[in-house]
């Protein structure tokens, strides 16, 4: 416990009491909730707004934002789907999935960082054209998965030794990495810098495009993985995914403190956010409220959360 | 490419234009290592603007820039660092939520050959840095917590912490106290030993004659002389730079205590480290105000505008007593603010030069509703004229205007309206010695003819000539009155290290 | 054309461009019908886009227009259903979204919790509470005639939801460019620290911000369930992004700052005669998320290649 | 013995329709003295799974689920097939399941064909120039229209002119119809493959001030309260509903979950009823109270109601 709260800036502190409080009065409201078959479900759920977030915070700390993550997990899982059906390998459906993932990143970060055409604006348009896309190539239904692999069913349903499900341990490692590499690597400072203070960067003689258009990769990328990972737990390449992804996404990382103006937060508080955020809708869920309730819920949980946060920090975006 | 031994870096016919604006035309001039070659020239005469070639930031239209004889192919801020040439730049320009150390290492961040940062060594280093220029700052404190003064520190130590051929200093003094400005002028002699060829603008005249070898003169981005600096004197240089002479001390009505107060602050507290503050401020006075770096001038006087919350005491301007209050409830008494932040709190950016003038006086030029803006129009040409503030026309964004002209706009933008009591805050930062003294001589005057003012300001000799009062501050509380003639520079400083 | 800045002639060329090849290719195009149903449909996303052009010029924005909207079909349904007076029922509506955009501008001010959050928050809140409120869609029992007017009838031949954007439209060219009250929210959206020490209450005025959107939003919604005939939960899904791309097409800037009514207008017109064209032409349907895409990418691009070239 | 706990998971809980197919479950359920749990997906297929992990988490008897969409949901019947969770899917049928139950989409928009065919007969009418507020993102509603395509054939020439998305929802209804309108007008049936979008499809026909005495409009669904509020209005040109009784969909959904959990040999589709409503006959299936905007289902009547064991057409014949 010590060596977690270590790692727990100010800011993270706050917002992991609010997990353990909102943890713990689950834990006394419903008897589902602190089982271990629980709380494994609830991991292997959040893995995959864990790993977009992840990139998404990424690309946010360089100062750039990409909206069309939720557009991008239904169209690179058409390349993923498609593949698999083809050829009948998985690894290769998986390697085209990425290599989609990695364009589209290309493709925005090369439109807002070299054309400079504002990040928010292309992938605004990108969100409308990767999901019109989606929508024309598969005619609004879904490409099942034909191939029926265990190998594809496990990433996104499996469990390891039968407890930890495969996309939870593939979240935390691909968090780890990250956690590393922004806080303890060149290139993660030099996105922070990017991100804090776009002009000083240049003149320290950064290059800013490339930094940028790094971090728009990293995003899609990880978007990609997420996108595995659901087409794998959903079955198909569905031209419905990630509907609204986005704002879910959004909605974590600003909770876990990563500021939308760019150069502030942490992959740790993000992924507290997301922490939060699952574990609620799994809570409430469990208790059996109405949808209808649980966004009532939601919502007022972002404000106050966040609210509570601003006030302590007095941080302004 | 780094250590490049050189004699002198030579410019040679460098010109830049902006839209509308010949910033530099055919300058040349060289810089000597091991020497100071001082840059001067009023608010707009292209001194940043050849510094920012230098840097790589813009790139000239024509002319060379060599180290002796080789020509140096400077495409990007990249390039420059490569040369050695390292720039203090006239605008705060650090992370603000990187570490002290972080940021004078931001170039160059110690890492592994995996590029896994080597935190204790940037650590350390930035340390043996500091104890070497003998800067008082720990490296692990975050930038945004730091004063306006110890960042500009910063920016200094970074400038010149290795690697460095020519390192270019643009007012690196402004937001200095004098304690800090001794600290530098070690620096710079260091540095000087070193054979390093050092750039250094400034519109404080008296600093250059103790550290510059020579000067340059620019106006209206021409070139216009060079001297030795044990061949000339400081009238010689404003001739070259205004073209005429300034004179600079003023004279103040005596029996200013007796007239009626304007504003009374009682015992007010903030947040933001102001401690049971109370003095009054008399019609037409000017109320200055001194204090070492983190004495809480400012943050007095954001508390008595309104920005900041008070938690305690109250303030009572026009009869009315506030204990709770925001800044427009003190617009509204015809108060008005100038920062110290230009760029972060004082210029709107995406707003044309009239607009920022008008911003806080809109009212006054509205027929019914419609702003009218031709009224709008004249004011703004009328200060421009006033100041001479280096711009095509009053249409222009604020942002293309050089560091000097958008304090006088913002110096402006409370003059255009009629207020009662104006603060101050280094309202002459920046500002070229000729317009410095005609706001300084407009204060004055403006005062005469009635209006209170609170002046914190870090240039001594603007503080004695012009305050009726000295209110000496440390530590967030005020420690010492002083009035006008009845002080030496000695004392103030003694009683603002209390 | 004095007033159009630089911008808005591009966006207006584009218009044209639209125009001229949609007559080509049917000139259906230009019957008054068609041109009435263009009008219509655009004149409820830029009555909210008023009060979003005002916000993101103040560097703020609302994404729970759309969940509001749908909210005030409900309610206004509801309401004159069970009182059988329409001004009953807009005075509940306004009441209610002046409510609503009181709590969005107080979130955002006290709590200081950024806009987009803030209001990303209250849509979950809205889209949940709306249920609610009524499990079942609101259908019209009261058939008061003049309430079907304000969606479907017609002015000396206008559409009404036209004519009551025209109505409103002066209100905010004039607002935005010609009173002390745009200049505040441009500052506000650029520098509120400047703004804030220039003397401008800079929270009065991003909460105003968020009531006028809010009230803008009542408006609209009233004239959709007279469209629909019907309080619908659910409606108006996906309006947000609608109104936000369309205000940014119309080269408002996200980051604050900078707004134009006439851009927006000339934005909404784009997309909405896009999504007409694309039905006229029948092309598949999928192009109306496609084409827009495309548009908003280039208009900014093409916006910003003119700047650079002008300095 | 009867279940205890059956969880159910709508994908669209907020739709009229769903709310009648759980009132249909829930009173069949009340009924046998079974503890009915619901979950909303609200159309998100992550959401979804997640949902089914949850119930299994809890461990439901049965679990019946309306799929947000056919092919997202075959991990989780994968899922529950291992953990031996019995499954019931209603609406449509997917990879791997075990029972469904669900009207037939083709055959309900054949019967409201039908419907406006003789009507368009009676009045003298040779075409039918139709415009079709439908849903291609689903499989079910396509079937509806070409059902009810087909039928109107067999009595008049009949045309599609428009064939058009509109969410089935009533707003984006009312905006892609009035562009369709514009551009051509000349139609004299509105069909909605949905009561939203046949109402949309009205609303845009009015608002355009075209005149009602030539047209007819037929919805589907008979969802809720909408198509009985104008089909009862006086002069109406609303004058068929493929009815599909949600609440009788949930009855009988209850009751396969039973059979399922008791063992019994339950078909692979179980085929709820539809009929062709019109205002002479719909009192006889539902008790409208039109000032208190209540309705109440006859379930015996429904029950009554003849049913086909096999649709004519699925999903897999388009
Ligand atoms: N990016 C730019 N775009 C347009 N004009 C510019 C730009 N930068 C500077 N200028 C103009 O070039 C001229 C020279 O500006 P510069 O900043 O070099 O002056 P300066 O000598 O540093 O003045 P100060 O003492 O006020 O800092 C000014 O008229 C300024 O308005
Ligand atoms: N020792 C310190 N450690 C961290 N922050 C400090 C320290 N001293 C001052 N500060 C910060 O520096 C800022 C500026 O200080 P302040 O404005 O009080 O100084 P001042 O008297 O106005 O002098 P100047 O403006 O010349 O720096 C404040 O925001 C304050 O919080
Ligand atoms: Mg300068
Ligand atoms: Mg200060």
């Amino acid at each position: 416990m010590n060596n977690i709260l270590k790692y727990l800036r100010k800011g993270e502190l706050a917002l992991f009491i609010i997990f353990l409080i909102v943890f713990i009065i689950f834990s006394f409201s419903s008897e589902y909730f602190f089982t271990l078959r629980n709380i494994m479900n609830v991991s292997g759920q959040l893995s995959i707004i864990l790993i977009a977030a992840i990139g998404f915070s990424v690309l946010l700390i360089a100062g750039e934002v990409d909206i069309s993550i939720g557009s991008l997990l239904a169209f690179v899982s058409l390349p993923l789907i498609e593949i698999m059906n083809i050829t009948g390998s998985v690894p290769l459906g998986i390697i085209l999935c990425l290599i989609f993932g990695i364009i589209i990143g290309l493709i925005n970060g090369y439109l807002s960082v070299y054309l400079g055409v504002s990040s928010l604006i292309v992938t605004l348009g990108m969100l409308f054209i990767l999901r019109g896309a989606v929508y024309l190539y598969t005619g609004q239904r879904a490409i099942p998965d034909e191939l029926m692999s265990d190998f594809f069913f496990y990433i996104g349903n499996g469990k390891f030794m039968g407890t930890i499900p495969y996309a939870a341990i593939i979240g935390l490692i691909i968090l780890l990495i990250f956690i590393f590499v922004m806080r303890n690597t060149s290139y993660g400072r030099k996105l922070y810098a990017v991100g804090g203070n776009q002009e000083v960067a240049r003149l320290a003689g950064y290059n800013i495009k490339l930094l940028k258009l790094s971090a728009f990769v990293i995003c899609s990328f990880l978007s990609s993985i997420s996108a595995i990972i659901l087409a794998s737990r959903i079955g198909s390449a569905n031209h419905v995914a990630g509907d609204l992804f986005e704002f879910q996404v959004v909605a974590a990382v600003v909770l876990g403190g990563v500021s939308l103006a760019g150069g502030i937060g942490s992959l740790t508080g993000a992924a507290i956010g997301v922490l939060i955020l699952s574990v609620i809708s799994n809570g409430l869920g469990l208790l059996n409220i109405d949808t209808q309730w649980q966004l009532v819920v939601n919502g007022v949980i972002i404000i106050i959360a966040v609210g509570f946060d601003e006030l302590k920090r007095n941080r302004s975006l | 490419m780094v250590n490049i031994n050189f004699k002198e870096l030579n410019i040679e016919s460098v010109s830049k234009s902006f839209p509308g604006v010949q910033a530099l035309d055919n300058v040349s001039m060289k810089i000597s290592a091991g020497k100071v070659h001082a840059l001067m020239g009023e608010n707009g005469a292209g001194k940043s603007t050849l510094i920012k070639i230098l840097a790589g930031a813009y790139s000239k239209d024509t002319g060379n820039i060599l180290f002796d004889q080789n020509k140096l192919n400077i495409r990007n801020p990249n390039d420059s660092l490569n040369y050695g040439i390292k720039v203090v730049y006239q605008e705060i320009s650090l992370i603000s939520e990187f570490s002290v150390a972080e940021n004078i290492f931001l170039d160059n961040f110690p890492t592994n050959s995996l590029g896994v940062m080597n935190w204790n060594k940037l650590y350390k280093d930035t340390e043996e840095l500091f104890n070497r220029v003998g800067f008082n700052l720990n490296p692990k404190s975050k930038i945004s917590d730091l004063s306006i003064s110890q960042q500009q520190m910063v920016e200094i130590a970074r400038a010149v912490f290795k690697n460095a051929s020519v390192v270019i200093m643009d007012e690196p003094t402004s937001s200095l106290t004098p304690n800090e400005i001794e600290k530098l002028f070690t620096v710079i002699k260091n540095l000087k030993q070193n054979n390093i060829a050092i750039l250094y603008v400034t519109h404080k005249i008296d600093e250059i004659f103790k550290i510059a070898d020579e000067v340059t003169v620019l106006r209206d981005g021409q070139h216009i002389s060079n001297k030795l600096i044990s061949e000339t004197n400081e009238e010689l240089i404003i001739k070259d730079m205004v073209g005429r002479t300034v004179n600079a001390t003023f004279e103040r009505p005596k029996d200013i205590l007796s007239a009626k107060t304007v504003m009374k602050v009682e015992k007010i507290s903030s947040k933001n480290k102001i401690k049971n503050v109370s003095f009054d401020l008399h019609e037409g006075e000017i109320l200055g105000f001194f204090g070492l770096m983190g004495a809480g001038r400012t943050e007095l006087a954001k508390a008595v505008f309104g920005y900041d919350k008070i938690t305690e005491g109250q303030i009572e301007v026009n009869n009315n007593i506030y204990k709770s209050f925001n800044t427009s409830t003190m617009v509204n008494n015809g108060i008005g603010y100038i920062t110290e932040d230009r760029k972060g709190e004082g210029i709107v950016k995406d707003m044309n030069l009239r607009e920022n003038m008008s911003l806080p006086s809109l009212k006054i030029f509205e027929d019914l509703f419609i702003i009218n803006r031709k009224r709008e129009k004249k004011a703004a040409d009328e200060y421009i004229k006033k100041f001479s503030v280096k711009t095509p026309s009053s249409e222009r964004l604020i942002t293309l205007l050089s560091g000097g002209n958008q304090q006088k706009v913002l110096v402006s933008r409370w003059l255009i309206r009629e207020l009662k009591i104006i603060i101050l805050d280094e309202p002459t930062r920046g500002v070229d010695i000729g317009a410095k003294t005609e706001v300084l001589s407009l204060i004055n005057d403006l005062a005469k003819q009635g209006l209170s003012v609170l002046l914190m300001t870090s240039e001594m000799n603007d503080l004695l000539s012009l305050s009726d009062r000295i209110l000496v501050m440390a530590d967030g509380k005020i420690s010492k009155e002083f009035y006008r003639g009845k002080v030496t520079q000695e004392e103030i400083f003694k009683a603002s290290v209390n | 054309m004095k007033y159009f800045q630089t911008n808005e002639s591009i966006l207006f060329g584009l218009l044209v461009l639209l125009c001229i090849f949609l007559s080509f290719y049917n000139p259906q195009f230009y019957s008054i019908q068609n041109i009435h149903s263009i009008l219509r449909s655009s004149s409820t996303v830029m009555i909210v886009a008023f009060g979003m052009t005002i916000l993101l010029t103040s560097g703020e924005v609302d994404l729970s227009v759309g969940a509001l909207m749908s909210f005030v079909t409900v309610i206004v349904m509801d309401v004159i259903n069970i009182t059988g007076s329409i001004s009953l029922g807009l005075i509940a509506v306004f009441g209610f979204c002046l409510f609503i955009g009181l709590i969005n501008g107080l979130v955002r001010t006290v709590l200081n919790v950024n806009s987009l959050i803030a209001t990303l928050a209250m849509m979950l809140i809205l889209q949940g509470s709306v249920y609610v409120y009524s499990m079942a869609a609101i259908y019209n029992t009261h058939l008061i005639p003049l309430f079907s007017f304000i969606g479907q009838g017609f002015f000396l031949n206008i559409p009404m939801p036209v004519v009551i954007m025209l109505f409103i439209l002066p209100f905010f060219v004039v607002l935005l460019n010609y009173t002390r009250y745009g200049r505040y929210f441009s500052s506000i959206g650029s520098n509120p620290d400047a703004a804030k020490l220039s003397g401008i209450n800079n929270n009065r005025y991003k909460v105003i911000g968020f009531v006028i959107t809010s009230l803008l939003v009542g408006v609209s919604g009233v004239i959709l369930a007279s469209l629909m005939d019907t309080g619908q939960q659910g409606s108006a899904k996906g309006f947000e992004l609608i109104v936000i791309a369309a205000v940014l097409l119309g080269g408002t800037s996200f980051m604050g700052g900078k707004g134009t009514i006439i851009g927006t207008i000339l934005g909404i017109l784009i997309l909405k005669i896009i999504d007409n064209g694309i039905i006229l032409m029948r092309i598949p349907q999928e192009f109306q998320l496609i084409v827009p895409g495309f548009i908003l990418i280039l208009a900014v691009y093409f916006d910003g290649v003119r700047k650079k070239n002008s300095g | 013995a009867n279940p205890k706990r059956i969880g159910y998971i709508v994908n669209y809980g907020t739709h009229e329709w769903y709310q009648n197919v759980i009132f249909g479950l829930q009173s069949r359920a009340d009924e046998l003295g079974i503890d009915l749990e619901v979950m909303d997906a609200n159309l998100d297929i992550n959401k979804q799974t997640q949902q089914a992990e949850d119930f299994m988490t809890k461990g439901v008897d049965v679990l019946i689920m309306t799929p947000v969409n056919e092919e997202g949901v075959v991990p989780i019947l994968r899922k529950a097939k291992a953990e031996g969770m019995p499954t019931v899917l209603e609406g449509n049928p997917a990879k791997g399941m075990t029972t469904l139950f669900a009207i037939c989409d083709y055959d309900a928009g054949y019967k409201a064909g039908d419907a406006v065919g003789r009507i368009l007969v009676s009045r003298g009418e040779s075409q039918a120039r139709v415009m079709d507020v439908g849903l291609p993102l689903l499989s079910a509603t396509l079937l509806r229209s070409l059902g009810f395509m087909e039928a109107l054939a067999q009595h008049v020439d009949a045309v599609k002119v428009h064939e058009l998305d509109g969410s089935g929802m009533i707003d984006s209804s009312v905006e892609v119809a009035s562009a369709a309108l514009a551009a051509d007008s000349n139609i004299n049936v509105i069909y909605g493959i949905n009561d939203g979008s046949a109402l949309g499809g009205l609303q845009a026909w009015r608002a355009a001030g075209l005149p009602e005495d030539d047209l007819v409009v037929a919805g589907t669904g008979s969802e809720g309260l909408a198509f009985l509020n104008e089909m009862t209005k006086e002069g109406t040109p609303y004058l068929v509903e493929a009815a599909m009784f949600p609440e009788g969909v949930g009855y009988t959904g209850m009751n396969l979950a039973v059979d399922l959990f008791n063992g019994v040999d339950v078909p692979e589709h179980k085929v709820t009823p539809t009929l062709a409503l019109t205002v002479h006959n719909f009192a006889k299936y539902y008790d409208f109270d039109k000032a208190g905007q209540k309705r109440a289902i006859n379930f015996e009547n429904v029950a009554k109601i003849p049913t086909e064991t096999k649709c004519t057409k699925y999903s897999s014949d388009l």
